[in-house]
């Protein structure tokens, strides 16, 4: 149970690591760590070449293959194994890229103001106008052959703008506030400024919008593989599914080939989902679940905590006089004497 | 703190002058502006002229809404104004950021008016002042250097002891003690001249009493020129020299605080001073409370910003209107009670204290 | 006037700037439109069809790319497309207008509906914090993770099929002729419900998530402490004081959404062979046929920049706070 | 009603304390932020009665819970606040006393702003700001008199402008086209659409200068002449409160330490905490003082000195001080007693209240 | 109420009077141009429906004579320049105009001055009419494109096309042709044909509405062959035995003709090592054919090609060379190692090592989409590995695959060659020195694999320009035995000119037994396969 009362105990440092503790974000975290871990020893678990035929041509699931086979009698676990270091290593890298190209995009625009915004926000908006997929296949079409570095560039490069214009809003609405103000008239330098003074406080909107660049360059470039748009020399989910497409591998019964990958998708978008549940709640501590939502009451009810009906924990029949729930009162008899001694002192009006 | 140079002789010199300071906000236009072709502004401050002078308190005190915090930040420098000089010991400056502003930052020291939005919810209290002190180079050059610095800064505006203080973030302080926090900043700075818009509004008055003491002490010890923005006139009687009155984005009055606050001149000043609470001289009683009244005789509204009326801007509330004061603003009167005290009335016109 | 100018201005920048990239961003793809279809026609078509096709399409004679630029630019200002190089020589306006429809109606109505439904739930969800509704959100996230192709494809083999009340693709049953009356409108609704049914699955919950959220933090200003105070029935604090304060940011988000319609439905379009805008862009990018995307963009660009337009109308019809009259 | 309120109103009932009749008894009130542990108790049993027709003053160290107080009492404190104990007992007009604590959802909506309205600082963020004044004037109206047509509404809502002397086209603004002390006064109008018996304001004037401040309480007052509610009202202006208000009560650490009529509060305050408050504020009129103030800093409410909280910064502590907390009550040694209670051992009271 | 509706009737549409045509080509735009490859009708294919040519000849059965159509019928002069065609007695024009020898030579003189439309580069000199007659005068020899004149050329009618201002860019609202149907409507996802009511030259067919659906990609068209939806298409169906015919194994039928055009792994004979034929036979004796044919062309969409000389059977029977007749492609590992060995390239555990003792290593090029080359490829790999050759598998996009392969900067690749009524046009795009260019530089039409063989080139000039079967035969053999010997490119599967049809409502359809047609919507032919179909049942 987290609640904020425990936060102006927590020291400084423990602060930036609280939203783990709430349950949701760790549980993505958990989940997104997995993967991480399979994209970094996938190829080396896996049980099979993941692009090695074999005389089980369409097998559904066995012992010897988890998952099945494909046309080409190629293991299906395998090639989820070894995939998975594509998708990983594509959606945080799009990630990054686009995350420190839309904070310093939007960032920039917002706090230098003038020409400089003007531009730079004509800039995010005319990325923002062209749709991002179409504009993303062609690019990928550009390229002679596209390894996932490529595609990782391609994604981070066309999908800044959104975040980018969400920074500038909230760095101009920043940049106004009194302790901007107050750090520009001690003297701090403008890069300071920027750095040390806001940058600070969009950590939460820069890292939701890690996060969600993130699924969207996953979600990209499972597209892209499934459409066949981009090669399939590495092994992703998106190539299975393409393969399993192309095969038609649910009208031919095999559900196998076309089932895990897309499941590992949504897990894995699901978990990242959940982690920016759990920044998106570090931030506003009004999303924080303040503890409990539901209560008991002294008489054993439940009720709900909410805006505008304070739940009350004992109430006291109107004839009978309430007790403190703490502490009694100190009954007369037990001040010391020294108290009433004292009484002449009574200090002057 | 190398302020211990200052000899108290020099007290009384102006530090930081302003020359009719003018600022104007461009106000968001709607269609029907755009039709019209009017431009329109703010007219948030409009040719004011003051000195801060060294070793003294000027109280500004005013109306909510009449400039007193845009005066406190174009001086600061950190608005741009539309017209007027601002003079640092009598050379005019005017800094739009870099290292001019951070040299003109080390001598003018601002205290924002809202503790709670002027700390950087980020950092702790020690970086706030660290970067304070290091900014202008009074950081010392070791870290126990630093920290001493630190416990200095903390121990001046009382936040004792400063380890407790120190590690701690803004939101985990009261308002008076994130007030502190924002006195001791711009006290790290070293600076001469300390802007303080409002310093106290928030908090009971003991605390602000704490708050003010420690103000009158820095003047008094270290020489500090101090403006002092307030909207408890009391307080300006008991810790400013010179008081200065604003009404809607002018000022209208000024002069020693004492005679001021006691002997107002100006119409206005006459009914801010006649509005203050004072429980010495009706105790107790909403009944008496609600009988003498001195809106009675200058009811109304505060006159619009973006159209100011012509003339004077007191001119539709006074209870002492002449035909000229919607006509003719009036300049900077003497009133002759006491020494350097004026209001821009043209009750004191030389041709009208005749009448 | 200089702001409205300025926005004016600021528009027609984006749009040329968008326009220009468009044109340009094509024409830097190796390959042609001629050789695409070679490829494409993998052997059906004979190889001396090759210059006929030049000859055909116009590209045998060598134009600067900026000539062909001003080209474009002097051929727009007539209206004018340009033809398409895969239905050639159908112009461009046509193979829009041909496609847009669908696009709209499908994904425009999925989209309207999605909001409608997602801000209710939202608003639901934010109000009474841990209630049912609450509990929805991980499964909607769930859902809203899955790969939009995926689901359609799961979708398709499960429910569609012969003999299945959903049709597997199509926008309407072959034979029909669109005309508005019972046969062709029952059908065209028969053959979006499942499309349209996965688009809401899957969109539906961010609309939840980013109102709930909303409300959360509306429910905490002081005016809505103000209404309870004032002893309002639940339902009109709920909805005239939180909801209605909490759509504000969500309208911007929605008029975006508009705008994207046309650009985001590729894949619906792909997986239920929707014979829509989206389908004819993924071609035309395929088949090079720089006239036809060079046609879809601009229609994209206008109707984000429309959107955009209509965002902040709406933004000043809702939020009395930016009407300022001083 | 108004009528029957007449006499009050030529004889105030601070000034004649036989007459004095409650309208709302806060008893043993006990509020927390957050459950368990980790609660924070902001209120302690606080006893505090309003009288009809009085002005009472709430005044006190910032953080000492007055809002707290406020909200708890109507039961409007966001989560995580909890009410962990107590009774507020409300007397209606005519009918049996209740407790507000015990009301069940549907009956507080139904007493609240008809019995109890309240006015909160930030009037900016007090009114809804997509909607025009009137729609939120006549809202609450229809909410509670559901017989009452359109025209009717509006006419009240118009009346009620009216009353604090805004213009009745204002009526169709929106609260942004308003100034701050507009805004506030559309708050008193909309306090009294209702002719409640209780209008609770927490600190409504402190962001205005004092002209818009006396502006509005005056209007208050004057209103209140009329329509004979009660007020609690919550500053930290003591001036203001010794001017305005019948009785005074000061809070310090989530708990009154002396409630007295505000001439005696001020001429003659018991607490030492009391005492250094009426001692730290400078009077614009007259000699200038000497202010003494308190020294030491307030306490944190998570680690709260034993015994009486004040007794760290207390000048005049001694032996009970540090462990036992003094109870609240009528002091003994003091010829007004009976219209005064304080919590303190150098007054030890021989009836608790409570 | 709802009769003006063109859907009123629909719902009682009767099986027996509509056939359900499919292809899977995405939205339509409205263009019946029948020139145009990139008209509705020619993607749909319907515009054969509308519009006839002089004759259909029959692809599958490539020295079968062309069946007479629109020319009652035809002669080519001896030096094969000149063909005269005598109209269709009693054919006319859907608008009612009589059809005559002005039409036909008007259409073949529109093509020879319209290079737009000139789909196959014909050298048309003049084309005349005299009385029913009209003949056509080419400037060379026209063995190797008489198909093509006869069978892929529309005519259509000079009193409306005279008017038309540029026929290569005109969508041809109105349609006006001699063919059995009219159109009826146009969507963009549905073309409707309605049967002539007369005038027709001969029977009219059994089917009164013909429906061309486009689906927008193969999954979408497959499902609507395999619920029976959609009745006839030509579509790669993978896994078709269970995608398609399992579903309905009574009705469901597909007939995959091979053609005479074939796939094949292109090598780039400029690259060493593979400018030694040896090495390149080596590697042609160890591609297994049969795993391509079964996991890439799902075991019937390309063909298997089993004559060494890489023709396709049975279509190409007749021209393969006496001394290859029967000789069939055998996977053969070890023949292949002794093969090398024997031309002085060793082995280093399983590595084989070049003439110059480098290893042997090869790149296998093929765009990412395209699953069933890449398949293919994938199995290359594994065949080649056995005879120690190192294969690595290149996906690149199609631009950048066009690009190498033009330029001759692959090492090898699988492509289509150009497919004719004799072998001539797959020799000619692998072997043909006359599109020989230097690497680098762009060969459009073929020869990609840089084969620099006089004695080839001159082989298909000599077929090309032959007048008598003699020389094309002593021509066709010698190419054979080149290719045979030199293997400039390994032919895995030929092209097919088939479709899947549901014989549920109609019957009829080209079968092996009755190869009267390439069962292929879009071909000239399905005019003759429509004419063929009568009510099942009836
Ligand atoms: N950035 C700005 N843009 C437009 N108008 C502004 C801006 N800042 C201040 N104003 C306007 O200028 C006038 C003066 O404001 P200022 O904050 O200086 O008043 P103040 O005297 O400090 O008031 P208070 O006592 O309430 O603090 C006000 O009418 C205010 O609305
Ligand atoms: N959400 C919360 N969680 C924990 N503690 C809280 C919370 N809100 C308020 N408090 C604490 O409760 C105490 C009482 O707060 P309250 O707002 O009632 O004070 P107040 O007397 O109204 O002060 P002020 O004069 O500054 O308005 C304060 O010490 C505050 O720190
Ligand atoms: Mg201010
Ligand atoms: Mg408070
Ligand atoms: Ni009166």
């Amino acid at each position: 149970m987290t609640t904020p009362t425990a936060v102006a105990v927590t020291p400084a440092k423990r602060q930036s690591f609280r939203f783990i503790a709430n349950r949701k974000a760790a549980t993505g975290v958990v989940i997104v760590g997995f993967f991480v871990l399979l994209a970094i020893i996938g190829p080396w678990i896996a049980p099979y070449d993941a692009s090695a035929r074999s005389a089980d041509l369409l097998q559904p699931p066995s012992s010897a293959h988890w998952f099945g086979t494909t046309h080409l009698g190629q293991d299906v676990f395998s090639q989820i194994l070894v995939g998975t270091r594509g998708v990983v290593f594509v959606g945080f890298l799009a990630g990054a890229i686009a995350t420190v190209l839309s904070v310093v995009v939007g960032v920039t625009a917002g706090y230098l103001g003038g020409t400089a915004d003007d531009s730079l926000s004509a800039l995010s908006n005319v990325f923002l106008v062209i749709p991002a997929l179409p504009l993303i296949i062609i690019i990928t079409s550009l390229l002679e052959r596209s390894t996932d570095l490529m595609i990782a560039l391609v994604i981070g490069l066309t999908s800044w703008a959104w975040n980018a214009r969400v920074l500038r809003a909230q760095t101009l609405s920043l940049r106004r506030r009194d302790y901007v103000e107050a750090a520009r008239a001690t003297g701090e330098s403008t890069w300071r400024v920027i750095f040390f003074e806001i940058l600070p406080n969009l950590t939460a909107i820069i890292a939701s919008g890690f996060v969600g660049t993130v699924i969207f360059a996953v979600m990209s470039e499972i597209t892209l593989a499934f459409i066949g748009i981009t090669t399939v020399s590495e092994w992703n989910w998106g190539t299975i599914l393409f393969w399993a497409q192309g095969q038609q591998a649910l009208a031919s019964g095999a559900w196998w080939w076309f089932v895990p990958a897309g499941l590992a998708i949504a897990i894995l978008g699901t978990a990242l989902s959940l982690v920016n549940f759990g920044i998106d709640e570090f931030v506003s501590p009004r999303l924080r679940s303040a503890g409990k939502s539901k209560i008991k009451t002294a008489t054993g009810a439940t009720v709900r905590m909410r805006v505008g009906f304070t739940p009350v924990l004992r109430t006291t029949p109107l004839g009978e006089t309430p007790v403190s729930p703490h502490r009694p009162a100190v009954p007369l008899e037990q001040v010391p004497p020294a108290a009433h001694a004292s009484l002449g002192e009574k200090e002057p009006a | 703190m190398t302020l211990s140079d200052t000899s108290a002789a020099r007290t009384g010199e102006a530090v930081l002058a302003a020359e009719g300071l003018t600022k104007h906000f461009p106000v968001r236009r709607g269609l029907a502006d755009l039709l019209a072709r009017r431009s329109r502004v703010v007219h948030a401050v409009d040719d004011v002229t003051l000195t801060l002078r060294r070793g003294r308190v000027t109280a500004l005190v005013g109306e909510s809404g009449s400039g007193k915090s845009t005066v406190a930040r174009l001086l600061s420098q950190l608005y741009s104004r539309t017209s007027g000089d601002i003079r640092l010991h009598g050379r005019i400056s005017t800094v739009r950021g870099g290292r001019a502003f951070r040299a003109y930052a080390r001598r003018v020291q601002m205290i924002f008016q809202d503790p709670f939005a002027s700390l950087n919810p980020v950092h702790t209290i020690r970086y706030h002042l660290t970067r304070a002190l290091r900014i202008h180079g009074n950081g010392g050059r070791s870290r126990a250097e630093l920290e001493q610095a630190l416990h200095a800064l903390l121990t001046r505006v009382s936040l004792t002891p400063p380890e407790r203080y120190l590690d701690k973030f803004p939101h985990e302080l009261s308002g008076g003690q994130r007030q502190r926090v924002a006195i001791a900043r711009a006290l790290g700075a070293d600076p001469e001249v300390l802007l303080a818009d409002e310093p106290v509004s928030m908090l009971d008055v003991s605390i602000r009493l704490g708050v003010l003491n420690l103000l009158r002490d820095l003047k008094e010890r270290l020489h500090l020129a101090i403006l002092y923005i307030t909207h408890d006139i009391a307080s300006a009687r008991y810790f400013a020299d010179e008081t200065l009155v604003m009404y809607a984005g002018r000022m209208v009055e000024g002069g020693d605080s004492e005679t001021v606050t006691q002997r107002p001149a100006h119409p206005y000043t006459r009914l801010l001073i006649e509005s203050a609470p004072d429980p010495d001289t009706i105790q107790g009683s909403a009944q008496a409370a609600a009988e003498h009244t001195p809106e009675d005789r200058a009811g109304g509204e505060p006159p619009s910003l973006i159209a100011p009326p012509t003339g004077c801007r007191f001119h539709p509330r006074c209870p002492a209107v002449m035909p000229r004061c919607s006509v003719e603003l009036p300049p900077r009167l003497t009133v002759g009670d006491a020494d350097g005290h004026w209001a821009a009335c043209w009750l004191y016109a030389p041709d009208e204290v005749g009448k | 006037m200089k702001n409205i100018l300025q926005r004016v201005a600021f528009y027609l920048f984006t749009a040329w700037a968008a326009i220009t990239l468009n044109f340009f961003i094509p024409r830097l793809i190796p390959g042609d439109p001629v050789r695409s279809m070679i490829s494409r026609y993998q052997g059906q078509l004979n190889a001396d069809a090759i210059q006929s096709l030049y000859i055909l399409f116009g590209l045998d004679e060598q134009k600067s790319l900026w000539q062909q630029y001003l080209d474009y630019w002097a051929q727009l200002f007539r209206g004018d497309l340009g033809l398409s190089f895969t239905f050639f020589p159908a112009p461009v306006s046509q193979v829009i207008g041909d496609s847009i429809g669908w696009t709209v109606a499908l994904v425009g109505i999925t989209t309207v509906i999605s909001f409608a439904i997602g801000t209710l739930l939202g608003v639901l969800a934010g109000w009474r914090r841990g209630s049912w509704v609450d509990g929805l959100l991980p499964a909607t996230t769930f859902l809203s993770s899955i790969p939009y192709f995926w689901l359609g494809l799961i979708a398709i083999t499960l429910l569609a099929g012969p003999g299945s009340f959903f049709p597997s693709s199509g926008g309407y049953e072959p034979g029909l002729v669109p005309a508005w009356d019972q046969w062709f409108i029952g059908s065209a609704l028969q053959h979006s419900i499942l499309p349209a049914f996965t688009i809401l699955i899957s969109s539906v919950s961010g609309w939840i998530l980013s109102m709930r959220n909303m409300m959360v933090t509306v429910a905490a200003e002081d005016y809505i402490t103000v209404a309870h105070a004032k002893g309002l029935p639940e339902r009109r604090v709920a909805l005239a004081y939180a909801a209605r304060n909490a759509l504000l940011p969500n309208v911007s988000g929605f008029a975006l959404s508009l705008g994207f319609i046309v650009g985001g439905t590729l894949l619906v379009e792909i997986v239920f062979s929707y014979p829509g805008l989206g389908f004819q862009l993924f071609q035309a990018v395929g088949a090079k046929d720089y006239p036809l995307m060079q046609g879809v963009f601009l229609v994209i660009t206008l109707s984000v920049l429309a959107a955009n337009l209509l965002a902040d109308l709406a933004y000043l019809a809702l939020d009395p706070r930016t009407r300022r009259e001083g | 009603m108004i009528e029957a309120l007449g006499d009050v109103q030529s004889a105030p009932a601070a000034r004649s304390p036989r007459r004095r009749e409650p309208v709302l008894e806060i008893r043993n009130l006990n509020v927390d932020y957050g459950l368990g542990d980790d609660a924070v108790h902001a209120v302690r049993e606080v006893h505090l009665t309003l009288h009809r027709g009085e002005v009472l003053g709430l005044a006190g160290e910032s953080g000492s819970g007055k809002s707290t107080l406020a909200y708890g009492a109507t039961r409007l404190l966001p989560p995580p606040g909890v009410i962990s104990g107590g009774q507020v007992i409300y007397h209606p007009r005519d009918g049996d006393p209740y407790d507000v604590l015990a009301l069940t959802p549907k009956q507080l909506r139904a007493f609240r702003w008809a019995e109890t309205s309240i006015v909160f600082q930030g009037a900016m963020n007090s009114l809804n700001p997509v909607h025009k004044v009137w729609v939120q004037l006549t809202d609450v109206i229809r909410a509670h008199t559901p017989g009452l047509s359109r025209p009717a509404q509006v006419a009240r809502a118009r009346e009620l402008l009216g009353l604090v002397g805004i213009a009745a086209d204002r009526l169709e603004a929106y609260p942004h086209q308003l100034s701050g002390g507009m805004r506030q006064r559309v708050m008193i109008a909309m306090a009294l659409a209702l002719e409640p018996q209780v209008v609770i304001m927490d600190e409504p004037t402190t962001a205005l200068d004092v002209v818009m401040q006396r502006q509005i309480l005056r209007q208050l007052v004057h209103l209140r002449e009329r329509l004979g509610f009660s007020v609690l009202f919550i500053t930290h202006d003591l001036s203001l409160l010794v001017e305005f208000s019948d009785r005074i009560a000061i809070m310090y650490g989530g708990r009154i330490v002396e409630e007295a009529p505000s001439g005696a509060l001020y001429r003659d305050s018991l607490h030492p905490y009391s005492h250094g408050l009426l001692n730290s504020f400078p009077a614009l009129r007259g000699e200038k003082r000497e202010l003494s103030g308190i020294p030491g800093s307030p306490p944190d409410l998570r680690a709260m000195p034993s015994g009486c909280s004040f007794h760290p910064r207390c000048p005049k502590r001694f032996e009970p001080c540090d462990t036992h907390v003094p109870p609240l009550g009528p002091p003994p040694d003091v010829p007004d007693a009976a219209t005064r209670t304080v919590a303190c051992w150098l007054h030890p009271t021989a009836a608790p209240v409570g | 109420a709802c009769g003006e509706s063109p859907n009123a009737n629909r719902a009682n549409g009767q099986a027996a009077t509509v056939l359900n045509v499919g292809m899977p080509n995405g939205p339509q735009t409205e263009n019946h141009n029948p020139f145009l490859e990139s008209s509705s009708g020619a993607i749909l294919g319907y515009r054969w429906q509308i519009y006839e040519p002089l004759a259909l000849a029959n692809v599958i059965r490539p020295t079968d004579k062309p069946k007479p159509w629109l020319a009652q019928e035809y002669s080519w002069s001896a030096d094969l320049k000149t063909l005269t065609v005598t109209a269709r007695e009693g054919a006319t024009w859907s608008d009612g105009q009589k059809f005559t020898a002005e039409d036909i030579a008007f259409t073949y003189d529109l093509i020879g001055k319209t290079d737009g439309i000139n789909r196959f580069a014909l050298p048309i000199v003049s084309a005349t009419a005299n009385g029913n007659q009209a003949s056509i005068v080419f400037e060379r020899p026209q063995f190797v494109n008489e198909a093509r004149i006869l069978r892929d050329i529309p005519i259509v009618p000079k009193h409306i096309w005279s008017t038309i201002a540029d026929p290569a860019t005109d969508i041809i609202k109105n349609p006006v042709g001699t063919g059995p149907y009219t159109l009826k409507t146009f969507t963009p996802q549905t073309t409707t044909l309605a049967v002539r009511t007369e005038g027709y030259w001969q029977q009219l067919p059994q089917v009164k509405e013909l429906r061309y659906t486009s689906y927008n990609d193969n999954n979408a068209q497959t499902t609507a062959l395999a619920n029976g939806e959609s009745e006839w298409s030509f579509v790669f169906i993978p896994n078709y035995e269970t995608v398609y015919i399992a579903k309905d194994p009574e009705n469901n039928k597909i007939f995959p003709a091979p053609v005479i055009g074939i796939h094949a792994l292109y090598i780039n004979t400029t690259v060493k090592p593979f400018d030694d034929p040896v090495l390149r036979r080596a590697m042609n004796m160890v591609v297994n054919r049969n795993d391509i044919f079964v996991q890439a062309s799902a075991g019937y969409f390309h063909p298997e090609i089993t004559s060494v000389t890489g023709i396709p059977t049975p279509a190409g029977d007749p021209y393969i060379a006496p001394e290859y007749k029967g000789q069939t492609h055998k996977v053969d590992v070890d023949g292949a190692k002794a093969l090398l060995t024997g031309a002085g390239y060793t082995y280093e555990g399983t590595t084989l090592k070049d003439k110059s003792g480098k290893p042997v290593k090869i790149k296998l090029t093929d765009p990412a989409p395209w699953s069933d080359y890449i398949t293919s490829l994938e199995i290359v790999k594994d065949n080649l590995s056995q005879i120690g050759i190192e294969a690595t598998l290149d996906k690149a996009t199609q631009d950048a695959w066009q690009k190498s392969v033009e330029e001759g900067t692959f090492e090898a690749t699988f492509r289509w060659t150009n497919g004719g009524a004799t072998p001539y046009d797959m020799y000619q795009t692998i072997m043909d020195g006359k599109l020989l260019k230097p690497v680098g530089e762009v060969s459009q039409n073929g020869n990609f694999g840089r084969f620099d063989n006089p004695e080839a080139t001159a082989a298909l000039e000599a077929y090309a320009n032959a007048t008598d079967d003699a020389s094309r035969t002593t021509a066709m053999n010698t190419l054979q035995k080149i290719f045979v010997e030199q293997m400039p490119a390994i032919p895995v599967g030929a092209d097919n000119a088939g479709g899947a049809y549901n014989v549920k409502n109609w019957v009829g359809w080209p079968t092996a037994e009755d190869p009267y047609a390439p069962a292929q919507p879009t071909q000239p032919n399905a005019v003759d396969v429509i004419l063929h179909l009568k009510p099942a049942g009836a």
